[in-house]
């Protein structure tokens, strides 16, 4: 299979879904004549004229209450956010509307909408442009949080979200985007709700998405050299969540470290522990282990943020602190 | 000058909201009714003079003061009525309650909660009727507090910037909840605030039904024929509290008085009669019918079923997928 | 000692502190002449006039954005913004801002803030008005989350948040204030970070906050009558939060259920399940076991409202089951 | 007319600026800086103008594009280029970085991230002003972009409504990021919208320092005066990306060309020596007076130990209390 980078597979996407349905659009800041921050609108402009790629204001709530009303009249919008950071500033479009409005309407309206915004830190932005906040989105019902952690699923569930029909926050990772890897040609579509195991193993359950994925590959090549084999399960999409991938792994593994990029305080990780412990109390021969951020917002200086920022090493000593 | 019959149904649907509305403040008395409710008496004028300029497919939009739009939009006084009560055959099947009616069928896509958080979706709205390249355009409704919000902003400029079919009508009745107007805009005159966006802005009386018509009918054309988007400010006055909890003791008993003296109700059959338009027996005529539907969409309302349990796990997303709760 | 209402205990804290501390002030909607839309600020103006009791516009973000900039400038501002969920509307100020300028900037400010605000449904006012979102801010760190149950943790904690040199999210309850409780006379301040047992018990610790510890202690009575003895453990602040309590109780309950409002998904009940199981996995007798609101937008209707939130029997039902 | 010798440091601060920037970007293309960083060079005069028109003592609030100002408000080079390097001397002890420089000992409270971000923040330290009843104005700076910002327009709203001593200044610099500013705002002339509040708004050459100094002094004078805010737009233009990472392919050669024409460091240098108010001598002095202090700032940079493991769990919150982590 040939190999391209994760921008060009998101790339790759919106081009393929724009020709196949004129009411797909774009919208966002400087994804036009900019080519988009992080070069997965590229060329867009061109191939769909200015109707379709749509340079907005910065105005993110505003983008956000467009998108919306867009997709009421009969329009599939996929608007861009630029960053999971200025997502805060849209928050009540989201969470307040985008994601209540079919609900309290009864069902007389579907809303599909497709946010995208880079999420993450690890690149010295500071405390304002390094969050990993999903967990607040995943709290919320209403709306769907797909975050892949390859150029293949990046493409295939980019594709499945502009499809639904319904409100699917999807979070791209800002150093994920110059990674490279294998994606089908031809169409390629990937499922929400549907977990990937990204590496066999019997001894562990390794629960990982987006960049966190790859720091748990690299725990897992680590931990093999020890002689413990991990298994990484990716679920790919939060909301809807894989459950039974994932009691299928733990089942098998009884022990499981959830390894995500934002604050460990309440992160998604931690409802994954609950839910373990919940089911398989009686099966875990350890308890869930988590690993995340430090609770601090993240430092500038790359020493810090470093500590800050949670890496296959800190996975690595969660695993054996379970498993010797 | 506006044809009989429209100024006729025009006094009608006014006539119909305020009962509906009085009936609806009965039942919340009753407890028949709960959660937030908030009347629209008063303000009829502004939804009726407005709402019957647009065509049937034009899109509107609203906030939780909704129950004179919708009516105004031709929704169903028995699925209005039994969405307040909560029930399955409400409008919003029991989901949405007082502030949040919709009727999507009639292109009416709701009341929302949030201040100001309807108006970029209107933008969102006219933004799908450009893009399709149909000649239809969007009427959305807030209050004067609204304006201060910062999506307000966002939505004016965006409307503007891109040239969009949308006409913003600020209801501006002087107060949000209990808050002067001169006490939260530095602009208390809310059509002047359109000069920030280069955007046309006009002030009408929104006690006058036919004032309000007859501008929105010369907007609505040239908002149709492509010149972007609009800015009324109707001033007029809510008589009731501003949900049905606040007792309103901000406001001046005599400035409540002086606005009842310009109850659109009366003063359009006033002029309906005294211009010969229509009889002194139709209007009562009218009237009685009314009362009749009220009656009716009462006895619809409490004789209809609660909604099913199940119901609470419905219209979340409108599609399934492997990994969702309550399969 | 005296009964009074719980927002008579704001109100009394909000006096006393704005007696004792000129830069003490108020701004928010509707708490001038209105006299606020829980009568938390009632007669407020009237004793402290118009500077120090600003009614503002509808704008959240800038009520918010205002108070830090207030505090920089060496005020103690106590915004209000009526109800959480119009907190969402200011999300960036609050999360952006509010909680790491501070950090980023070294330690070279303080922001004594501290925002008030009215969670939780339960009045049917639909699913853009029923939130009890407090995971998030507990999620974000920089920020102390407040959240008080009776009259007299109302009162003690507010003036402890006021006098506090950081941002404190002060969470009331719609349905607590007309509730009554003994406050003491004179000076009473609670601390932060230090929770309350609510009533003793030795079979299984029952953790709630705001509106559920009176849904807890409604089923601890239910299950005294079925011989089983439920310690309730009010936390009253989540950041910060008192794990030695938590487990001091639980090692000796070796049983733990969590209740509260806000929807069960990745709510701080996930948090505190998390811990609990990788603190004592070998001491309990059984899963924690979490009690919430269903995962969907609240509804209106009366009948599915009470539906989709947790009551005492929700809590009495997961007693049950871990303790037969 | 402004005193010669306050011409003379206009002119030291321009330079200042410009060189300390000159070699951030080396430094950053050495990856000895990270994260985003946001060159000034070319918007030097808007600083240096107004920052020198207010006392040391008016609270100065700002974005990510910082490094100007903080260098125009007197902030130390050392600090700032340790800052930029990460290092625990910075001034926001290598936490902050290029965006979020602050000195609030200077008064100088902050680059902040969030596009508009700090424009509320700026009216709250301005209502600290007023309610202390002392004299302190504060300055905002922000780009033409953040103007379509929800809280712009919330924060320009409070401000004229309560009167509050802030003067708002844009530099408006044609584009946010690689977006023009025709195609983000209604009104691209950012002053006029000052008129959506009833507040003055100014248009100057932002690359005249002497032009916005004197607009600024007098704007200053009205503010603490209690006139209320004033909105100031200043046309300028930023001669590198809009960060270091920006290949600035929007931007048509041409239009660079022209307004690197009209650079403010030479269009002060050519009239502080044909009007005779120094000499070419002692702006040579000055040159390398900055040479070295530019110099020196980065040895002071490079030898300061990084942040200590330790602080990583500090500067969260100010006071500790029982439950706190890492305690
Ligand atoms: C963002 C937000 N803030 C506050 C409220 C509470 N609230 C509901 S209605 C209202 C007043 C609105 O006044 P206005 O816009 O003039 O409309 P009116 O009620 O007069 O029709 C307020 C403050 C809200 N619903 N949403
Ligand atoms: C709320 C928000 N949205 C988007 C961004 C990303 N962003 C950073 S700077 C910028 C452009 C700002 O333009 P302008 O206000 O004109 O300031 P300039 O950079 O020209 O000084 C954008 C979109 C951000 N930082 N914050
Ligand atoms: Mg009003
Ligand atoms: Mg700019």
């Amino acid at each position: 299979m040939r190999e391209i980078r994760y921008f060009e597979a998101l790339n790759e996407a919106l081009a393929e879904e724009m020709r196949r349905d004129p009411d797909v659009f774009l919208m966002g800041e400087d994804i036009g004549l900019f080519g988009g921050t992080f070069r997965v609108t590229e060329h867009l402009l061109a191939e769909f004229g200015a109707k379709r790629v749509r340079d907005t204001p910065i105005a993110e709530a505003g983008i956000v209450g467009l998108a919306i009303g867009a997709a009421m009249g009969g329009l599939r919008p996929v608007p861009e956010l630029m960053t999971m950071n200025f997502a805060i500033v849209a928050m009540d479009q989201i969470i307040n509307h985008a994601a209540k409005l079919r609900y309290m309407f009864g069902g007389q309206l579907r809303l599909p909408i497709t946010l995208r915004a880079a999420g993450g830190g690890g690149t010295q932005k500071g405390a304002q442009h390094s969050h990993s906040i999903e967990s607040w989105f995943v709290n919320s019902p209403g709306i769907r949080v797909v975050i892949p952690s390859t150029p293949s699923d990046a493409k295939g569930l980019l594709k499945t979200s502009i499809r639904s029909d319904d409100v699917v926050l999807f979070i791209e990772h800002e150093m994920l985007y110059s990674t490279k890897g294998a994606v089908p040609d031809g169409e390629h579509l990937v499922p929400l709700g549907v977990a990937d195991v990204k590496r066999r193993g019997s001894d562990v359950t390794i629960v990982a998405w987006s960049k966190m994925v790859h720091e748990a590959l690299r725990a897992a090549d680590a931990l093999a050299v020890e002689g413990i084999e991990a298994e990484v399960l990716d679920p790919r999409t939060l909301d809807p969540f894989d459950w039974e991938a994932l009691h299928e792994s733990v089942a098998r593994t009884r022990r499981c470290v959830v390894a995500e990029e934002g604050w460990r305080t309440v992160g998604v990780g931690a409802e994954i522990a609950a839910r373990l412990q919940e089911r398989f109390f009686y099966e875990l021969d350890a308890p869930v282990q988590r690993v995340g951020a430090v609770d601090v917002p993240t430092p500038y200086a790359k020493g810090l943020e470093q500590a800050a920022l949670p890496h296959a090493d800190d996975i690595v000593r969660a695993v054996l602190k379970i498993t010797t | 000058m506006i044809p009989a019959a429209d100024q006729v149904e025009m006094y009608r649907l006014m006539l119909l909201i305020r009962r509906l509305e009085e009936r609806v403040a009965e039942m919340y008395s009753e407890q028949r009714i709960g959660g937030f409710t908030h009347l629209y008496i008063g303000q009829e004028a502004v939804a009726v003079g407005a709402i019957t300029a647009l065509n049937h497919d034009d899109p509107v939009i609203d906030t939780y003061r909704d129950h004179g739009h919708f009516l105004a939009r031709g929704g169903d006084p028995r699925r209005f009525m039994a969405e307040l009560f909560g029930k399955a055959t409400g409008i919003c099947r029991g989901k949405g309650g007082s502030m949040h009616l919709a009727d999507v069928e009639r292109y009416f896509y709701g009341g929302t909660g949030i201040v100001g958080g309807s108006i970029p979706i209107a933008v969102g709205l006219a933004l799908a009727c450009q893009y399709r390249g149909d000649d239809r355009i969007v009427v959305c409704f807030f209050g004067d507090g609204a304006t201060n919000q910062g999506v307000w902003h966002e939505a004016l400029n965006f409307a503007k910037l891109w040239s969009l079919p949308v006409i913003f009508i600020c209801e501006n009745n002087f107060y949000g909840i209990g808050t002067d107007v001169r006490l939260s805009s530095s602009l208390s005159e809310v059509h002047k605030k359109a000069s920030g966006y280069g955007m046309p802005g006009f002030r009408v009386d929104g006690m006058d039904v036919l004032a309000v018509r007859q501008l929105c009918e010369e907007v609505v054309k040239t908002v149709r024929g492509g010149a972007g988007p609009v800015l009324i400010e109707a001033v007029c006055y809510r008589y009731q509290g501003h949900s049905m909890t606040d007792p309103g003791r901000y406001r001046a008993r005599a400035e409540e008085e002086l606005w009842r003296k310009r109850d659109p109700i009366p003063r359009l059959a006033k002029s309906l009669v005294g211009d010969a338009i229509t009889t002194d027996e139709r209007l009562h005529e009218i009237e009685r019918e009314i009362e009749a539907a009220t009656e009716d969409a009462v006895a619809f309302a409490e004789s209809s079923p609660d909604p099913s349990p199940e119901s609470l796990y419905e219209d979340v997303h409108s599609e399934r997928h492997p990994g969702d709760p309550h399969a």
